[in-house]
């Protein structure tokens, strides 16, 4: 299945990119996909822990399982206002 | 209302819209770019958004808010994009017939898009930048 | 800036002249006729002022809240007359570096102006007119 | 000495003049002014006690001694704002 990530402000500045595609097996769970972006892109290892996420524009636990077509979010600390 | 917008918004606008027959104190708060950070002096601010996401989450906190506080209307105005120093960043504004459901209304408002709100703002300095974190 | 006067303000431009260029946040309050009091519909306000210590008052307190509060600027707008349902009564803007700074001063001014500064409102009915008192 | 008294809002309505002008005898104390104003205009009585005043616009005490060209007002609970 696939999904989509999205990358923004700190984020999006390590990985180069402000989204990607990426092809997952059925059942995977938001914490591995965590775990393996942190693999492919170490600096965002340690930046804020747990990194904070949102799937289909929720925020989301890292526990749920993911579903064809979802798109995921990964959000550094906020700051607006 | 809720907008995310690159364009800047009238004040006197926003107020005249959310007075209702029964209004009897409207407050709102804006947030500027300030010149200066920590003693240098800022060139420019880039925010950038989630936008469609942004956007549920502040349509969530203005429901809130509308259940949690005794007020009327409320509107919130975030622009994104490249600001500078004196430029408007955000606008929250209520209007009640109390003043004190507005007042609280509105802070609380603000400091929560603070904590919730996927926003972010780069500060661009002379000689380097930095992305803005909140203190908890 | 304190000002009383039978002329409407216009919030977009007081709140441009209370900015600095350390100016982050600025905060408003405006007073506005309510339509109904109590259940009844009022047909006007008339706004009475012992202006010349009611100016004086108004400086007195704006002094106190820039020694009290870390703000900037103040702006202090009082109608006077004959006014009706949707009017603006009055204006109270404050810039400051950080946002709470702006609220609490905000708050005290309003709160303050309405236990000492010598203003008066009657509201008139169709069938009657009462001269306001603030519950203590 | 002479002095001049202001009303404002229901004292106003009640006494049925904005400003009077009174002829007072030297060392006068507000007490006394407002007593005797009280006499004159019977309905200054009992609405709010004690009355609220200010001399040369300033808020002023009871015991404070007059002074001839003083500006003296009678107010009400204020309303504003």
């Amino acid at each position: 299945m696939k999904v989509k990530i999205k990358f923004f402000a700190s984020y999006r500045e390590i990985v180069g990119k402000h989204e990607i595609t990426m092809d997952l097996k059925q059942g995977t769970k938001l914490s591995d996909l965590i775990e393996d972006l942190k693999c492919r892109y170490p600096r965002l290892q340690g930046f804020t822990d747990p990194i904070v996420t949102s799937v289909n524009k929720k925020y989301a636990r890292d526990d749920v399982i993911l579903n064809d077509g979802d798109e995921i979010a990964l959000l550094p600390p906020v700051s607006g206002g | 209302m809720i907008i995310i917008s690159r364009n800047d918004f009238s004040v006197g606008d926003v107020l005249s819209k959310i007075r209702t027959s029964k209004t009897g104190a409207i407050v709102s708060f804006v947030g500027v770019v300030r010149g200066e950070e920590k003693g240098k002096k800022l060139v420019k601010m880039e925010i950038e958004a989630y936008e469609e996401m942004a956007e549920k989450e502040l349509i969530k906190l203005k429901d809130h808010a509308l259940k949690k506080f005794d007020v009327q209307e409320i509107i919130i105005w975030h622009r994104v994009g490249t600001l500078f120093p004196g430029d408007n960043i955000v606008l929250i504004a209520v209007s009640s017939a109390h003043r004190k459901d507005a007042f609280a209304a509105t802070q609380f408002l603000i400091d929560e898009l603070k904590k919730v709100v996927p926003l972010w703002k780069k500060e661009v300095y002379e000689d380097g930048e930095e992305w803005v974190e909140e203190k908890k």
